[in-house]
């Protein structure tokens, strides 16, 4: 195979360059066309090497300058970073050009020289293995950066970019004054010769050594010597900003990767250390932004910080290092880049400003793909990236640099999907004028970034095992997002019925549940999609993105899976949550709880695989450093789902502001996923008798807690879908503590609940959202005597609070009766107490919804309300079935899992004697409770229905205050404010305690931001003083060490 | 006040990098072996007596291909970064040039013309080359600017030399990598009697070049500067 | 010999330089750079590198002082 | 003392004046020349590490021949760098001149302290 020189790139562009600076009109006329001739043969010339050294076509290239040997002569290499490099160097330097169209003819052939060699520079940089020469060359760079920065008229960018030349002036000189020494101390300037030095190496060189990386690390504009980057972030063109982030970044960060070479371990430490605080407090500092670019900024240092500590974290030899940068180094560069293109088709600064992203879905597309591949999301080579820095990050035992990281990534998705939140939710302001040239090279970075996603999965070990069969089913959704809904709503419908059907033959009991739960659930809550009217843009995408997710769950054999699959469900149902109307504020709150979550969950993998091979989750059980620490974290993030106390804060805004149908999805089905995860960490933890006593004691009495909290918080609601909300805290509660009690009557209570739960909140949650839906308040106080509008309505709501409230016959009399035998058995008397009085609790909030929404006044205006759409009516009527199926033979389920149960608790078991359970305690027969009471029933029923005959109408309006006159319309409603003087005696326990802890939290570490960010004063000077407050610090730290 | 000797410790503190440096600085009696290896062979290999020039032009051709890209992007940025506004493109308030200065640089500016040139034509064998005669040939056009202050013909010619020896500059580096051992590779043309004008292969051709269009960018960035002194702000 | 002068080169570059940072007139200062660097090239012929003291005779006291010089003549206009 | 160290300490001690300059002056012409004198700083050092005591230019004219050239001169490639270096930083003050005036022309002031529109 015959390959173009690397040279031909360097001489072909400067001379077109030295061509393009000749006189004459004609010329001005064409040069752009030039330009871009010129880059397209660069960016070919970079893929050819790439393609012929990724498939070894070809060894490296060595070019040797004016035919003499190094250290002679300069010489290029072109080996297969080098390819890599150049190649998103020129890929990036033509679609920037294709993006800068009218401003770089505007500016005519001065502006297109500077940007060309721009780009040159940048690929000889990358190239060069001579230190002077990589001087010349940034220097070159920084000229024309200097230059490019001026493409914005005005004098912020005039300003910003005498700030850069300032700093830039400092470090130049300071990386100048390293390579004279390191000549002096090794007598070569060629790299690979100094590092064959390395060994003879004496004090002034490891100084001088000092010298060169830390001006290239001040290149990269380390946390907090930056300011002056920041202002050019903000006063460039976007064009230009893009450049800056994703390409001069990386060429910058490949020269350090290059100079490394020179590194010894202390300096090594240092560069970690470095790229840690730069991430952390570039990222802190950032969600106090408020301008686009700026914030991007701010982010933009982040990330590189990132990848410095990733240089000095890991170590070069690893075989996983490369993936792990080339991943997070990917995903900045098509991200960033991405986001600052979009900033300028945006224009305005503000970041509510872009709703205006809104109406234009494919542009809110990439916008969201970008943000989510900086967050560290799946399926973007982030997400792999990071995963495996974890684990390596683990394998050496260095949690703190996993724990700095991930409060850095944690700031960095507070400000980000903040924003994300404004653009999707918020009203737009203004239209967008989208020119061609402007999209072309988004939308290729949108793909770019997807690719790298399925690129970087499979470099990384057991990324291969990633099942991309769901996120393909969600492509195919979004591509169709232009067809009606019910035609999407089919397509999802058969994909859940189709996860279902493959998960189903492998899956043992307590998975059966599972996917019963998580897919039988899906299907049953799409149901109702087929009423919704239009489009509905983007729901069915984001609802398989959740199911896609959970069942990923399900099928998740190894850690990674599993938190891939976390991942994705989190993400599908943050898009579901925020579609409500009010939910911009509620799904970010749950966004940060579960990111928080999803955080812990992954460093207590890290800890996980510490010192285990393989990455199964088997190892779940077999942990060797700190289980106690790892089980908790887990629990934690688990928690952080199942909305235990301390965590729940987020659930009630987020379930009760959603849609009519994606309430249910998310509390009945979405919550579970949670209990999966606890499930399985018990599972891991060994049968009754395990190390982890006191975690289990602990999430006993949590769990016992949030059910108070949860059922209290919900007798004081007016909202119905609220208290919905609140209860399903509560009754996540039951289940948690359920578990916790790690007993064989324990687990069959939680599975009880689980399924209860599942059941009887679909259900309600079904029954009041469509009632929602049709009379457009969720206030209770302005509904009432629904009960003859809605008599299908009103049953399902019945048996479902019957189920809820443990009456018999149905099911959740049998949770109440597996209760007390385990809670017995058990001996957690005191805890058992606290559940049983939250329990009490739930029959005044169960009465509080049936009676206020269905029976007492009709209002005026619900006069001519009809009962709601049969797609709600159907799936309620389907659980309906369930609930009875389950109530008169409880067995059919509790037998087998009971067997299963008895591999993990053996002792203390249920017996049962055809339909008769039997614990130690006693006995219960389910079906016989079911027909006595279903015969008693419709007898009094029908003696009731017999007596009433004569029974008089009262007149609407009959009726009485007792001389007292209602001063608001709702305290015509008996229902309103029923249950006040509970509140005189209980309110404190739902006082916004925790509320105002989280948000004190939330304060102390924006104003700590703000505080910090005041050194970035604006003076171009002060920015110098930081460059070199910033190398003696450093310094002088260093030389203690030498 | 305080904030400067704030700054004069912060600088004090700097040096401590210097002093460490220093104290570890040792003498050296010998080349380094780079060196020596160029004063060995760099007569034989590369035929210059200058050897700063041989490792400018040749050995490390490279740098200088930068140093020159570093001056042309300069220029073209305050090319276009002070350029005149289309509201101030008045005529430039004639300022008429002393009588001596119009005279002298008659006199003068051919003479230091053609003394810039000598410098960077025998680069190879004197002190001097490109960048000397380049800046003194630039010199001589700020004696053509001060002479005759609207002065706007000569530059498209400034213009068009300072591209046709970039080019040829870079043609000369591509000529080197397709007929001799690599990219600016001066021997495609024969090394000559050593000590020569014509030697040193294609040594004084490139420094030639160099010259000139080191000398039309220093020419351009200057011509740049004055525009801006006869505009109104 | 060589010595002598090469001390008293050095401390006129310092006085210099402190001229340059310290004088309150900018021309004075501008001048006082200009004239570092012109000692600067004295001391280059003394370190044996003519080369070097050419280019910073003509680059670093010339050209540079020129362009200086433009600019503090264009502010004062203004001015 | 030897003749290197001098013009050595030289060297540190006018990068440490521009430094100063460069960091302590509002008047953004005088930082601009406290750059230039931190620059010629770096100059002279690197000048100064190709010098050996008492050996000659390294021009091979007859005064040195071609024999035993490498005992008889100074370290060439320090030479060779300084002059690209000087290049630079002629384009680096006179791309910082040019944004001087340009700053001037639209706020008519000289002190970097006015130009902070930009921060936080």
């Amino acid at each position: 195979m015959d390959l173009i020189s690397p040279i031909y790139i360097i001489a072909v562009s400067l001379g077109t360059g030295f061509f393009m600076g000749m006189p004459g009109k004609n010329l001005q006329r064409i040069s752009f066309y030039l330009l871009m001739a010129v880059l397209l043969f660069n960016t070919a010339v970079s893929l050819q090497w790439l393609y012929a050294l990724a498939n070894q076509l070809t060894g490296p290239m060595q070019v040797f300058t004016a035919g003499f040997q190094p250290p002679f002569s300069i010489n290029l290499l072109m080996g297969l970073n080098e390819a890599v490099i150049t190649s998103m160097v020129n890929i990036a330097g033509l679609l920037g050009a294709v993006y800068m169209y009218s401003v770089l003819k505007k500016i005519g052939t001065g502006g297109q020289v500077v940007y060309l060699i721009l780009l040159i520079s940048l690929n000889v940089i990358v190239l060069s293995r001579d230190i002077f020469n990589i001087f010349v060359f940034l220097e070159v760079g920084s000229i024309a950066t200097a230059g490019l920065i001026i493409f914005q008229k005005g004098i912020k960018a005039v300003s910003a970019g005498f700030k850069y030349m300032l700093a830039s002036g400092v470090i130049a000189g300071l990386l100048l004054i390293g390579i004279i020494f390191i000549y002096r101390f090794t007598g070569s300037l060629n790299i690979d010769t100094i590092i064959q030095e390395n060994p003879v190496f004496k004090q002034g060189a490891l100084i001088s050594v000092f010298l060169i990386l830390i001006s290239v690390i001040l290149e990269l504009k380390p946390f907090p010597a930056n300011g002056w980057a920041l202002d050019v972030y903000q006063a460039s063109h976007p064009g230009f900003s893009a450049i800056l982030s994703s390409v001069i970044g990386t060429a910058n960060l490949y020269v350090l990767y290059k100079f490394s070479g020179l590194a010894s371990e202390t300096l090594f430490y240092y560069l970690s250390l470095i790229g840690l605080v730069t991430f952390v407090g570039s990222n802190l500092l950032g969600m106090n932004q408020d301008n686009a670019r700026r914030l991007l900024g701010y982010s933009s240092v982040g990330q590189i910080g990132l990848l410095v500590a990733v240089l000095g974290l890991i170590p070069q030899a690893n075989s996983n290092f490369k993936i792990i940068f080339f991943g997070l180094l990917i995903s900045h560069y098509f991200a960033k880049a991405g986001l600052f293109w979009i900033s300028g088709i945006v224009k305005k600064s503000g970041l509510k400003s872009w709703s205006a992203l809104r109406k234009k879905p494919v542009l809110l597309f990439l916008f969201i793909s970008f943000i989510l591949a900086l967050t560290g999301f799946p399926p973007f080579p982030s997400f792999f990236g990071k995963w495996q820095l974890v684990l390596e990050l683990s394998a050496q035992g260095n949690i703190a640099a996993i724990i700095a990281i991930l409060v850095g990534s944690f700031f960095e998705v507070v400000y980000l999907l903040r924003w994300a939140g404004y653009a999707i939710k918020l009203e737009p302001v203004s239209t967008l004028k989208i020119k061609w040239v402007k999209l072309i090279p988004v939308l290729l970075f949108g793909v770019g970034l997807y690719g790298a996603g399925y690129f970087v999965s499979q470099a990384i070990p057991y990324g291969n095992t990633i099942n991309f069969i769901p996120l393909a089913i969600v492509a195919v959704l979004l591509l169709l997002d232009f067809l009606p809904a019910y035609i999407k709503n089919i397509i999802s419908i058969s994909a859940t019925a189709w996860f279902a059907y493959l998960l189903f033959p492998d899956a043992g009991t307590l998975k059966i549940i599972f996917i019963v739960i998580f897919l039988v659930g899906g299907i049953l809550t799409l149901i109702p999609g087929f009423y919704m009217k239009g489009k509905r843009e983007g729901f069915y995408p984001s609802a398989m993105l959740m199911f896609g997710g959970l069942a990923q769950l399900i099928e998740a054999e190894n850690l990674l899976q599993f938190f891939f699959a976390w991942e994705i469900m989190t993400i599908g149902s943050y898009f579901l949550i925020i579609r409500g109307k009010k939910s911009m504020i509620h799904a970010f709150s749950y966004m940060l709880f579960s990111v928080g979550g999803a955080y812990l969950i992954l460093l207590a993998f890290g800890l996980v695989s510490m010192g285990n091979t393989g990455i199964g989750l088997e190892l779940l059980s077999q942990i060797k450093y700190y289980p106690g620490i790892a089980m908790a974290l887990l629990a934690v993030g688990f928690m952080t789902k199942t909305a235990s106390l301390g965590l729940h804060i987020w659930l009630p805004g987020a379930h009760g502001e959603a849609e009519s149908d994606v309430s249910p999805m998310v509390s009945a089905i979405l919550l579970k996923a949670g209990v999966f995860g606890l499930i399985l960490i018990m599972l891991a933890a060994g049968g009754e008798q395990n190390n982890y006593q006191w975690l289990f004691y602990t999430l006993g009495w949590i769990g016992a807690l949030t059910a108070l909290v949860g059922n209290l918080g919900a007798i004081f609601q007016e909202d119905a879908k609220r208290l919905l909300a609140y209860s399903s805290i509560g009754q996540l509660g039951y289940i948690l503590f359920a578990f916790s009690m790690m007993s064989h009557m324990g687990w069959l209570t939680g599975f009880t609940y689980t399924i209860n739960h599942f059941m009887f909140k679909a259900i309600l949650f079904l029954a009041i959202g469509a009632i929602v839906l049709k009379l457009k308040t969720h206030n209770m106080y302005e509904m009432g005597g629904l009960i003859k509008k809605m008599p299908f309505s009103f049953i399902a709501v019945l048996i479902g609070i019957i189920t809820l409230a443990g009456i018999p016959p149905l099911s959740g009399f049998g949770g109440k009766w597996l209760f007390y035998n385990a809670v017995i058995l058990k001996g957690w008397y005191f805890q058992g107490a606290i559940v049983f009085f939250a329990g009490t609790i739930a029959f005044l909030y169960c009465f509080k919804l049936i009676y206020s929404i269905f029976l007492g006044q009709l209002k005026d205006n619900h006069r001519n309300v009809t009962e709601v759409s049969f797609w709600f009516l159907l799936p309620q009527y389907i659980l309906i079935i369930g609930v009875m199926v389950f109530s008169a033979r409880p067995d059919i389920i509790l037998k087998p899992l009971g067997a299963t149960l008895s591999n993990i608790f053996p002792a203390e078991q249920l017996t049962w004697n055809g339909t008769t359970a039997l614990s130690k305690l006693g006995y219960w027969d389910a079906t016989t409770i079911f027909m006595v009471i279903g015969i008693m029933f419709v007898i009094l029923f029908g003696w009731l229905w017999f007596m009433s005959r004569k029974a008089q109408p009262v007149k609407q309006f009959n009726m009485v205050y007792s001389a007292e006159r209602p001063e608001r319309p709702e305290l015509t409603h008996l229902s309103h404010n029923i249950y006040a003087g509970y509140n005189k005696a209980l309110g404190f326990l739902v006082a916004p305690g925790i509320t105002a802890f989280w948000s004190y939290a939330t304060n102390f570490f924006e104003s700590a931001g703000n505080f910090i960010r005041r050194i970035y004063s604006g003076n171009g000077q002060s920015y110098a003083i930081h460059v070199v407050i910033y190398t003696v610090v450093v310094f002088i730290i260093y030389l203690s060490t030498i | 006040m305080i904030r400067n000797f704030f700054i004069l410790i912060l600088v004090a503190a700097f040096a401590t990098i210097f002093a460490s440096l220093f104290l570890n600085y040792g003498s050296s009696e010998t080349l380094t072996p780079l060196a020596t290896y160029y004063a060995e062979n760099g007569a034989a290999e590369v035929g210059a007596p200058n050897l700063v020039t041989s490792i400018v032009v040749t050995y490390r051709g490279f740098d200088t291909l930068g140093e020159v890209t570093i001056l042309f992007v300069v220029a073209s940025v305050i090319g276009f970064f002070l350029k005149k506004t289309k509201h101030n493109n008045e005529e430039p308030a004639k300022r008429e040039s002393s009588e001596i200065i119009v005279t002298a640089s008659k006199v003068l500016v051919p003479i230091i013309i053609v003394l810039g040139i000598y410098v960077f034509i025998n680069g190879h064998l004197t002190p001097g080359g490109g960048f000397q005669g380049g800046s003194i040939v630039a010199t001589a056009f700020i004696m053509l600017l001060m002479a005759n202050p609207a002065f706007e013909i000569n530059h498209r010619i400034v213009h068009a030399v300072e591209s046709i020896s970039g080019i040829g500059f870079v043609l000369m580096g591509v000529f080197g990598l397709l007929l001799a051992g690599g990219f600016l590779d001066n021997r495609f043309l024969p090394l000559g009697t050593f000590g020569n004008i014509f030697s040193a292969g294609a040594i004084p051709v490139i420094y030639s070049l160099i010259g000139l269009k080191v000398g039309s960018e220093m020419s351009n960035i200057l011509s740049n500067f004055q525009a801006v002194q006869n505009e109104k702000m | 010999m060589n010595l002598i002068i090469v001390i008293v080169l050095c401390l006129l570059i310092v006085a210099m330089a402190v001229t340059a940072i310290m004088h309150k007139k900018l021309t004075i200062s501008v001048l006082a750079a200009g004239v570092v660097s012109l000692l600067a090239s004295v001391l280059y012929l003394l370190l044996a590198a003519p080369d070097v003291a050419m280019t910073e005779a003509a680059i670093g006291s010339g050209l540079s002082t020129i362009i200086f010089f433009y600019v503090l003549n264009k502010i004062r206009n203004v001015k | 003392m030897a003749i290197e160290i001098i013009s050595l300490i030289t060297s540190f001690v006018l990068m440490l004046i521009g430094l100063y300059g460069l960091l302590s002056d509002k008047n953004i012409i005088k930082i601009i020349v406290g750059f230039s004198l931190f620059d010629t700083g770096t100059h002279i050092l690197i000048v100064t590490i190709g010098y050996l005591k008492g050996k000659t230019a390294p021009i091979l004219d007859n005064a040195v021949g071609l024999t035993d050239v490498s005992q008889k001169i100074v370290d060439p490639i320090p030479q060779a760098l300084v002059l690209t270096a000087i290049v630079i930083g002629l384009a680096v003050t006179a791309l910082m001149l040019a944004y001087a005036l340009k700053m001037y022309q639209a706020k008519k002031s000289l002190n970097i302290g006015d130009y902070k529109t930009l921060k936080w």
